[in-house]
């Protein structure tokens, strides 16, 4: 016996949309847009709330733990740790469909590759981005890992500008 | 400080509503050019479009609740409608303002709301007679009741 | 604080449910309720609904439907906060008759993501970051980094990661995840209301599902169900009042403490949360909701609990953030079928969220299920105990929000 | 257990805000606080009001947790006007639970034309596929069916609005605040839909707004003025096709119970000043008659006889009303706020001895869904 799903008579369907499209949206100055102009210096800036002392990569506005407005901006480290990991399996047409388009076919994506999803906290911060994790094996890959930023070769201020992490240098006794 | 304006990323969700049993009968008649409500076995309301439950005294009603209405109907309120949504939230204002009414229909008790054509909007009245107007080859689908027209 | 029962519980046949349009999705599980409970419409005096608009496309459905819930010429109050969103329906139902407002109230909340022409939830999930997404492009992102994105989104994002977190702090496998996912298909193949069921489905089983992102398989993931789930309040004078003599299932204690959204980078505001399996927003409301409810050893006092659990890693954490476990131990008790129907301790003997998610009913379902199990109506997954407590619980949001209500055998004293 | 309001906040009110939803949540909710005198600390339960058609977001509620002031606290989200987010945070105090609440509500409508969500609103089956019904068609077709069964023209729509128009002049956060408008400026600006021209359409526009309930235990302490929630009334109609459009029916129901509750027996003379959501001009003439201020049909009078200015008898929006802006989510919350600072006597427009108040909410197509509250000096 395998997998059972009732199966329901089909009624006529009538059709309509939610333009999604068409909404317009306001972002704060000054945080996410200056985090990703410093990007053209290899800089990564997050903002420090001067209640609780966190600093909080990418920048925040608002402070939720101490209910105030954040508007000190700090440099912070490039280096820093994986928290947590995921990895794709072989990437395949017809897998990975977003909005109707299919990121392999469409070149967005190798055929072939696995790609490793890490949650990095960035030294000193108090506050974890999502990167892919670059030059690593999936089988290598260890939470706590020590990693580094690894930067476009030419940085325009955007926000591909920051690849991913890499692994970075371990020293060990030998 | 100030704000970053920025537009939605080109994306419409579309959805496909299925109708029901009861709603499905009632576009099967649109077919043989006819309007189908439903009547409350308990309270006599009379519903268009048919529903399953009696908006009245919540009573179900199903198929067999089903009764057939003339057609006709009068117009209970009016409006000539002179700026129309584009479906991206903005306005557009109508060359040829359009005529929308609440109509009663003969037989029912609730009112549907329809577009009138055929009449100049200076004549238009609360009170008027109206029939609808059918697509030349209905085929029991939501675009075969044109609009309703005075008569 | 006045005593309130639940004395009604209705649910909608979950699943694909083409047959049906939104409203009479509603009315089923409503008019189910009503007859369950024994009573006339008019008893009833206020209404409690809720769901995610954005999944079937109508803005503030409630209002169409209105009249096919007798909530006609009545108070009708709306609440939605993502995945909690029936647990939250659940919760105003209750204050609005703990309130002394109003002694007979129905709260209903539901979902029908078939409407959607979307696959699964795409439309609802997406738009939860889909202005941040959007802005994100303006400053930057490209295809590849907002395909990748989207490679984590199609696992439920953030879920993802929360299972890696989950076992990075407790030491579990990916074969613990697959025996919670059998356990969930076993369940629900004994309750008609289920959509995903399977007789005697093995974590082996789940482990031939194929690896959609590692940690997560697809046997892992909930379906996206068509449903509704509707329970009646009374308060302990209009339980007399009715005459009322079927068994009731009384509300202890509720709690919903909100937590930080999980961060992908795109925030404003916020504590970041760096933990996702952390949860101490669930930790908060379970620990209000036995304080209200006068619970001091949950493991002990609880004999049976829905937790809401799309994917198997959550079934797990949120056993442990709601006392029933340590920190970190709840696989092992899995291990030793502690949690099966006839367990030690259930845990969605119902099949749950993972077998059966029409997102705004998934919450009310859980206390549906946990009050029938209370009033010994469960039939074929009814435990085989004695049920004197039981919790039901939800979450939602960016895995931020929970919703934890206690019900019990007999009123508070 | 009694309920009252001891403190608020409303942002101004734009159509295009320099802040982001953000923003004037946090600040709304950071200023109701410190109106009301307590810290984030001191409150149990936030509830706040938004939707996610309305905001573009689905949870529309959950990257505001930080900014409203939710982090850890016993939350959830009334999916409607802000007055319901209230009611919800009452009933959270009535039942015991908390003793301190705070509420929240915001609509930024330059993101999307809420009028375009009001389409949403329809039902999908048969009336939303009719590209002409949307909420201003549907408010034009309720304003005719109104104004032929009782005799009422455009000059009273108007008068209406002159009335809130002049009113929202001296109030600081208003968005049109027209001192000088005429009745004639009124008719001849755009027609929309007949008979509803471009003034007599509620302006959406951005904004926010949060109060902070406390229940008996408190108030009283932490609070010397609290205003009492003394009478509430909600109701809900039928769907548009099965209602009787030219009456509100909801809002009388609704109206009725608030009164018994508050031991209200005439209401025109009881109660002193009202502040109501008038989303259409005729809405308003509508409301009086539902509110018992008059008699089924005799709406007119009182706005042809000057009764409900601020000198008059019955005085209602001084404020201005929704027609001088309306934040969706926060508009029936501005007017629980603007009834409290007539009681408290902080209204820019005050009522002279103002010791009873009605706050009206309504929410859905035509006003399908009716909320009242009234409140007083004591409890």
């Amino acid at each position: 016996m395998g997998l059972i799903k009732e199966k329901y008579e089909k009624t006529m369907q009538v059709e309509g949309e939610w333009n999604t499209g068409a909404y317009r949206y306001k972002a704060p100055e000054g945080y996410l847009d200056e985090f990703v102009k410093n990007f053209r210096d290899r800089k990564i800036i997050g903002t420090l709330c001067t209640g609780c002392g966190r600093v909080y990569v990418p920048p925040r506005e608002i402070c939720a733990r101490c209910f105030q407005k954040i508007t000190e901006k700090v440099e912070v480290s490039q280096y820093g740790e994986v928290l947590a990991f995921l990895v794709s399996p072989p990437l395949e047409k017809g897998k990975v469909v977003i909005a109707g388009i299919d990121a392999v076919q469409a070149g967005f994506l190798k055929e072939g590759e696995r790609i490793i999803l890490a949650m990095v906290r960035f030294e000193g911060t108090s506050s974890s981005m999502v990167l892919p994790l670059l030059n690593a094996k999936p089988e290598d890959v260890r939470l706590g890992m020590r990693v580094k930023a690894v930067w476009a070769e030419k940085c325009k201020g955007a926000l591909s500008d920051l690849l991913g992490v890499e692994p970075a240098f371990e020293v060990k006794f030998e | 400080m100030g704000v970053v304006r920025y537009e939605g990323l080109p994306f419409v969700a579309r959805f496909r509503w299925n109708t029901g049993k009861i709603m499905e009968k009632f576009y099967g008649g649109f077919a043989e050019r006819q309007i189908l409500a439903a009547k409350c076995e308990n309270c006599g309301y009379t519903v268009v479009p048919p529903r399953v439950i009696c908006p009245k005294c919540s009573s179900k009603m199903n198929e067999n609740n089903l009764v057939k209405l003339d057609g006709r109907g009068v117009v209970l309120s009016y409006t000539v409608v002179r700026k129309k949504l584009d479906g991206k939230g903005g306005f557009v204002t109508l060359d040829k303002p359009e005529v929308i009414a609440a109509v009663k229909l003969n037989g029912a008790d609730s009112m549907i709301f329809a577009k009138i054509g055929d009449v100049d909007v200076e004549d238009i009245k609360s009170g008027m007679e109206v029939v609808p107007v059918w697509a030349e080859k209905p085929e029991g689908r939501l675009s075969d009741l044109l609009y309703f027209r005075p008569g | 604080m006045r005593n309130v029962a639940i004395i009604g519980c209705g649910q909608a046949k979950h699943g694909r449910r083409t047959d049906v349009n939104q409203a009479e999705l509603v009315a089923e599980a409503v008019w189910a309720a009503v007859e369950d409970a024994g009573i006339a419409p008019e008893d009833i005096e206020a209404y409690a609904v809720g769901n995610m608009q954005g999944f079937g496309g109508i803005a503030q459905p409630d209002l169409v439907f209105a009249d096919y819930i007798g909530a006609a010429g009545k108070p009708m109050q709306r609440v939605a906060t993502g995945g909690t969103v029936g647990g939250s329906v659940a919760h105003l139902g209750y204050y609005e008759v703990a309130s002394g407002m109003y002694d007979v109230v129905l709260a209903v909340s539901w979902e029908k993501h078939s409407d959607s022409a979307e696959p699964g939830a795409t439309t609802g999930l997406l738009h939860v970051a889909y202005a941040n997404l959007s802005y994100m492009m303006k400053v930057g992102m490209d295809m590849r980094s907002f395909a990748i994105m989207g490679l984590a989104g199609a696992a439920a994002g953030i879920s993802a990661y929360q299972a890696a977190f989950y076992m990075a702090r407790s030491g579990c496998g990916i074969e613990h995840f697959d025996m919670v996912a059998a356990k969930a298909r076993r369940n629900a193949a004994k309750n008609k209301y289920a959509h995903l069921k399977w007789p005697n489905c093995t974590a082996d089983d789940i482990a031939k599902t194929e690896m959609l992102i590692w940690p997560m398989r697809f046997g892992h993931v909930c379906p996206a169900s068509d449903g509704a789930s509707c329970v009646i309040y009374a308060s302990e004078e209009a339980v007399k009042k009715l005459g009322v003599e079927k068994p009731v299932a009384w509300v202890k204690g509720v709690a919903a403490y909100a937590d930080e959204e999980a961060d992908q980078g795109e925030a404003y505001q916020g504590t970041a949360v760096v933990d996702y399996s952390d949860q101490t927003g669930a930790i908060l409301s379970a620990m209000k909701a036995y304080e209200r409810a006068g619970i001091k050893d949950p493991r002990k006092e609880i004999d049976v609990a829905e937790i809401y659990a799309p994917f198997p890693h959550q079934e797990l954490m949120f056993s442990e953030r709601l006392g029933f476990f340590d920190d970190g131990t709840a696989w092992k008790a899995v291990e030793e079928g502690v949690t099966e129907i006839d367990g030690d301790f259930p845990i969605c003997p119902s099949g749950g969220v993972n077998a059966t998610n029409a997102i705004g009913s998934s919450g009310m379902q859980r206390v549906v299920e946990a009050a029938l199990q209370i009033m010994g109506k469960a039939e074929e997954h009814q435990v085989p105990k004695d049920v004197r407590n039981a919790v039901a619980h939800a979450w939602g949001g960016q895995v931020q929000f929970n919703t934890v209500m206690v019900l019990g055998d007999s009123p508070k004293r | 257990m009694k309920v009252a309001v001891i403190g608020y906040a409303v942002s101004n009110l734009e159509w295009d805000a320099e802040k982001t939803r953000e923003e004037t949540v946090f600040e709304v909710a950071k200023s109701a606080l410190e109106n009301a005198g307590v810290s984030r600390e001191d409150v149990g339960t936030v509830i706040s009001a938004s939707t996610d058609f309305l905001d573009g977001r689905t949870i529309s509620n959950c990257m505001l947790i930080g900014g409203g002031g939710a982090y850890l606290k016993d939350e959830s989200k009334a999916e409607e006007d802000g007055m319901y987010a209230a009611l919800y945070a009452a009933q959270r105090l009535m039942a015991g639970v908390h003793d301190i609440a705070l509420a929240v509500s915001h609509t930024h409508s330059w993101i999307f034309n809420p009028h375009q969500v009001s389409q949403y609103m329809l039902e999908p089956w048969f009336d939303r596929q009719n590209d002409l019904i949307n909420g201003i068609t549907l408010a034009a077709l309720q304003a005719r069916m109104y104004m032929e069964k009782h005799g009422v023209d455009e000059l009273d729509l108007a008068e209406v609005c002159v009335k809130n128009l002049r009113n929202a002049a001296k109030v600081p956060y208003a968005l049109r605040k027209l001192h000088d408008i005429t009745v004639e400026e009124i008719l001849e600006s755009e027609m929309f839909s007949d008979p509803l021209t471009e003034l007599m359409i509620a302006p959406p526009c951005d904004g926010a707004a949060a109060v902070v309930l406390a229940s008996e235990n408190v108030a009283e302490e932490i609070c010397e003025n609290p205003v009492w929630i003394k009478g509430i009334g909600n109701s809900c109609d039928n769907y548009l096709r099965d209602r009787d459009l030219a009456k509100l029916n909801s809002l009388e129901i609704a109206a009725r119970k608030a009164y018994r509750m508050a031991g209200i027996e005439e209401p025109f003379r009881e109660v002193d000043v009202a502040e109501i959501t008038e989303r259409f001009a005729h809405q308003e003439l509508m409301a009086y008659e539902a509110l018992s201020f008059c008699r089924e049909g005799k709406g007119r009078v009182l706005i042809e006889e000057g009764m409900t200015e601020v000198y008059g008898d019955m005085p209602v929006n001084p404020s201005g009303g929704a027609l001088a802006g309306d934040p969706i989510c926060a508009t029936g919350m501005i007017r629980l706020i603007e009834a409290a600072k007539q009681i408290r006597g902080e209204a820019e427009n005050q009522v002279d001895g103002c010791r009873t108040a009605l706050a009206h909410a309504q929410w859905g197509l035509c006003a399908q869904k009716n909320l009242v509250f009234i409140l007083g000096d004591e409890p």
